[in-house]
């Protein structure tokens, strides 16, 4: 009833974890396949190690939302044949993520990821808080159109690109389909700040950070929304899920399947309870299969 | 949660152990459990993670051992505000036993004020070993805050042998459940590594339940950067702990740091 | 302690309603200043009346926010010198929001908006679901550019303008200070959706809203820091304030003055509060005057 | 705030007027206040404003007239899914009352039945004139949930003549105001603009308290839009209504449309 597919991996049930929340070690994995993922996705993972901004990295904000701007730590790319290792182990499919400043080492991670058969590479074009990475590239429609391109015609696994809310995303979600991708993860954070009011400062150590949870999750079903529209894609929906309505919205809009980031730090529970409530959510209204319900928002 | 805070008390305990009062300037935060911790932010120098020492009514107390920068600035704070993030961790309710025995090296005394106050309330009594590396390093727990019960025996080691049992913690810690067999039937160790390591191994066949609080990299407190990772375990410090059963983490006591 | 002055009008406090939350009828400006704002403004006003779009156009939602696509309903510049009578009878500044699809509009409603004597004019260049009106113009430095340069040279009254997230707000900002407006007012809404997950539909009746509320807050409050940093301008912060430390974080950002919209539907009293807030919050932090703490988290 | 719901009954109660069973899809609606009212979303079609007749446990009753596409389309929900958003206004709490005259025009009934349950728990009697054109509009408000108490009195007016007193529900309610002196201390008037006109004219001298139940076009619910101003009043129907008395709206009344 809740099986899908997306970018060739055929999953048991449309939830994944979003890139970011954990994902850099293969520990991390194990932690997050209890969780009931049908898919693991890794933290982005770029060429050479980066050990990330100094603390504060992550804010609880009062408005139910986080911030953060963790500044892409990992280990760097001797760590995918491990995560790789790691997820066949767990008997999980793994959508490695990765990020680049440059065409070339989007090039040369994708080879890596090819060599390590992962079983999807996401391309990290959509992070808005870290310098010449990630959102930088992702807001200009002809660059995403190389960077996708060229990984594309390296890899021998399925490329997925991973795009944010700038003002062109339609456009270079188009601009990514047509290199190639196989489909779209929408969205990523939203850049934003949140300043401490009796010391007087930024409390990210990177004073930008990017906003994630129930505030953007409006956001996010309108852009996979307008991308499914325009193109009927294969659209991964991201931001701000925290109940199965959430991810029920986001269908509806046009993804195919869900990640789940930030909801995992205040519920343990949440692939089971959104499992139980599409399921109920499904015989309520008659359907058979989630898939039947991909998109039929969309006019 | 992010809350604004301000230091409303500093006092000053041994040569290297300092008490900070930190009152929270925002409603609604959540009394702690013990072994919860904190993470307070010294804007522009770091971010610390913290034990809970004690709690009320918005204001938290923690004992903070003057280490490197981050643990000077702390302590050099004085009626300022910092930021206060919290509270991390799951938390520890050894509510079922009968008689605890707190084996605490140097600042890993922390916790040890708010579960004797809790395990008051609850009925449990909580017995103290305390070792420091030199005696200027002690203070009286009891003259500390009212969460000590008369009822607690206090045991005292020193490595420069000036007070108390001449050697570690963990070595006195093992002497005294020798000379009280069936005394306690939870021992909770908590400091540095090597001291956590020791406990484990010492008492593994005395038949007590045996308990670490454990200190890794806590970056941000959550559950998302994974930085405090118990490797080789799927287990956060920050999530999962900081108390773990010794045996569920032998690896990482094993391998981990000297500290 | 908590006086304040932008774009040349001087109040008695930082708080002022935001456009388009009542504010197109003079029995509107009645109710929003037995609220205690320090000055009024007005709903975006078009030189025809507007019908606006059929409802729903207000959808609470589950994340705090609230989504609206009101269609800019407005009875059209007639109402300009009634609005103007009433906000001098109930003795409050007024500023009065306008909005064209043209250069050639703007310019006729802030001459009428002179001829009127209100005390200042907002700008319009943020609405992100009105075609052809609002962020499709704002969004496009060049014609931010225009529109404030032509409206600035007609009015005898300030002129601020009201921008809202783009890729490119910083430049959008930069042009029109360039262009001699006297403030800007930022954020508007972001464009977002809500889908009913039950009858499948888009809630709104033009499926496409601006969300505002709490959720927005942390957006706002990076784009406000943003624009003073780069031009140290004064700026009127909107988006999501519903306590006094929202106020603060915006002040510390950079705003001279802040507004409030969608926490008036909730709270009847968040004036008296924020006010309340703000003047203990000085005198924790030992200052006299708001203004001294205007933009000192910028470095 | 908006909750998917779904329609769990119908009822043809007469010529004119049905009765829907909502049930809300989502948790934590609270109970609603007496004169509260709901905007259902019929999608494609349109959003009504709606009073609540009754409610519990998640289920709000709705009685709805047949007037234009809106009420038709809504008329036609079977075990569909529809919108709810609500619930919204002041509401009315006449407690402190003794006894209260209801006088309802056509489908403004609706309120009465939710105000009637509850006046009773609170220990206040309420009494209805009920008015309708033809007497097929009609249904006994008896017959109608178990909200009516007994000890209500239940005046029917007719303006076709066919049934109760021959006239408008004004014009009965200000005869049995005149034959029971003393008998109520407040009286409510609910529907056509009309009526309510009429009720606070003719009772002005009574020394009664005179509140009516009003309508304007309703588009948001939550006092943003401004469309349901009590021009020339500085007064919302939706934050600061529907129930007002005559005399703080008499410029309202005067102006406002026939419907
Ligand atoms: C859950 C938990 C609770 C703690 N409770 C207390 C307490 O109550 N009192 C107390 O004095 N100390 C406590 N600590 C240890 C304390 O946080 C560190 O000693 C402190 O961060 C050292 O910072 P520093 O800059 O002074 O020292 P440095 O040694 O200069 O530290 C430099 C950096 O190393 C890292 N670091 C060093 N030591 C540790 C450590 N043990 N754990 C984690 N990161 C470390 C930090 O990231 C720090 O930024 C606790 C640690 C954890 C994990
Ligand atoms: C607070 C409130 C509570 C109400 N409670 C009930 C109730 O319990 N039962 C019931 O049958 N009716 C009730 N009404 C009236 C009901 O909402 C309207 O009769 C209904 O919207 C008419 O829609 P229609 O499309 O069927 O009729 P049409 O006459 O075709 O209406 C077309 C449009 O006119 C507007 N409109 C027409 N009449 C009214 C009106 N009286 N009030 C507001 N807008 C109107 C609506 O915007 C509608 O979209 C209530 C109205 C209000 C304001
Ligand atoms: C702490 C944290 C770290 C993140 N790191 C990454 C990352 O490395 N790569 C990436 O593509 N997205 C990253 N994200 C974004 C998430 O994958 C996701 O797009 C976003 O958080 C919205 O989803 P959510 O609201 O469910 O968290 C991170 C998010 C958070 C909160
Ligand atoms: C119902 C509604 C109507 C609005 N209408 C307008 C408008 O006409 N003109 C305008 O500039 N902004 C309009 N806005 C945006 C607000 O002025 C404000 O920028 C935004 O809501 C963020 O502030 P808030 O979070 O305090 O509501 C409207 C917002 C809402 C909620
Ligand atoms: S400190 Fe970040 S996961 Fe534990
Ligand atoms: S209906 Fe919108 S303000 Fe009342």
């Amino acid at each position: 009833m809740l099986e899908t597919s997306v970018a060739g991996l055929r999953l048991k049930h449309p939830v994944m974890n979003a890139s970011g929340i954990l994902g850099s070690e293969p520990e991390h994995l194990e932690i997050l396949a209890k969780q009931g993922f049908s898919a693991l996705v890794s933290k982005t993972i770029t060429l050479n190690p980066r050990e990330g901004y100094p603390p504060p990295i992550i804010v609880e904000l009062r408005n139910n939302g986080l911030l953060n701007a963790v500044g892409l730590a990992n280990p760097g790319a001797g760590v995918i044949p491990v995560l790789a290792g790691k997820a066949r182990e767990l008997g999980k499919p793994l959508i490695l993520s990765i990020g680049g400043s440059s065409v070339e080492e989007f090039v040369k991670l994708a080879e890596l990821a090819s060599e390590a058969s992962v079983d999807a590479v996401e391309l990290n074009l959509s992070c808005p808080h870290a310098e010449g990475y990630g959102l930088e590239l992702g807001s200009d429609p002809m660059l995403v159109y190389r960077i996708a391109k060229d990984t594309v015609s390296v890899a021998s696994i399925p490329v997925i690109a991973k795009l944010g809310l700038t003002d062109r995303v339609i456009e270079s979600a188009g601009k990514a389909l047509e290199a190639g991708v196989k489909a779209l993860t929408l969205i990523n954070t939203v850049k934003a700040m949140s300043i401490d009011v009796y010391t007087l400062k930024p409390v990210l150590s990177n004073r930008y950070g990017g906003l994630s949870g129930p505030p953007i999750h409006p956001i996010a079903v309108r852009v996979v929304y307008d991308v499914y529209r325009e193109y009927r894609a294969e659209i991964i929906g991201v931001g701000g899920v925290s109940s199965w309505m959430d991810v029920a919205e986001l269908v509806l809009a046009g993804a195919r399947a869900v990640q789940v980031g930030t909801a995992l730090i205040w519920n343990e529970n949440i692939v089971d309870e959104v499992l139980d409530g599409l399921h109920k959510w499904l015989i309520d209204l008659g359907y058979n299969s989630l898939m039947d319900l991909v998109g039929i928002a969309v006019m | 949660m992010y809350y604004p805070a301000k230091i409303t008390g500093s006092e000053k305990l041994s040569k290297t152990l300092y008490l900070k009062r930190i009152k929270i300037l925002s409603d609604g935060i959540k009394e702690p459990l013990p072994f919860q911790f904190l993470l307070a932010w010294v804007p522009g120098v770091d971010l610390l993670p913290m034990s809970v020492a004690d709690f009320s009514n918005g204001e938290v107390v923690i004992i903070v051992k003057e280490r490197g920068e981050g643990s000077r600035a702390l302590i050099r704070l004085h009626s300022d505000f910092l930021g206060v993030m919290g509270f991390y961790g799951a938390g520890f309710k050894p509510w079922g036993y009968k008689r605890i025995l707190f084996v605490a090296g140097g600042s890993g005394i922390a916790p040890f004020f708010y579960l004797a106050r809790k395990a008051c309330e609850e009925g449990v009594s909580v017995d103290l070993v305390w070792g420091v590396r030199g005696g200027d390093e002690l203070f009286n727990p009891r003259s500390l805050l009212n969460t000590v019960n008369k009822d607690t025996a206090i045991y005292v080691a020193t490595e420069d042998c000036s007070t108390g049992y001449c050697g570690r913690a963990s070595m006195l810690a093992s002497r005294v459940i020798h000379e009280n067999p069936g005394k306690w039937d939870l021992v909770i160790a908590s400091g540095p590594q090597g001291l956590l390591r020791e406990v484990c191994s010492l008492l593994s066949d005395t038949g007590i339940e045996l308990y670490v609080n454990t200190e890794t990299l806590v970056k941000c407190g959550v559950g998302a950067c994974g930085s405090c990772v118990l490797k080789p375990h799927p287990l956060l410090l920050c999530k999962h702990g900081p108390v773990f059963k010794c045996r569920d983490i032998e690896g990482f006591l094993k391998g981990g740091g000297s500290a």
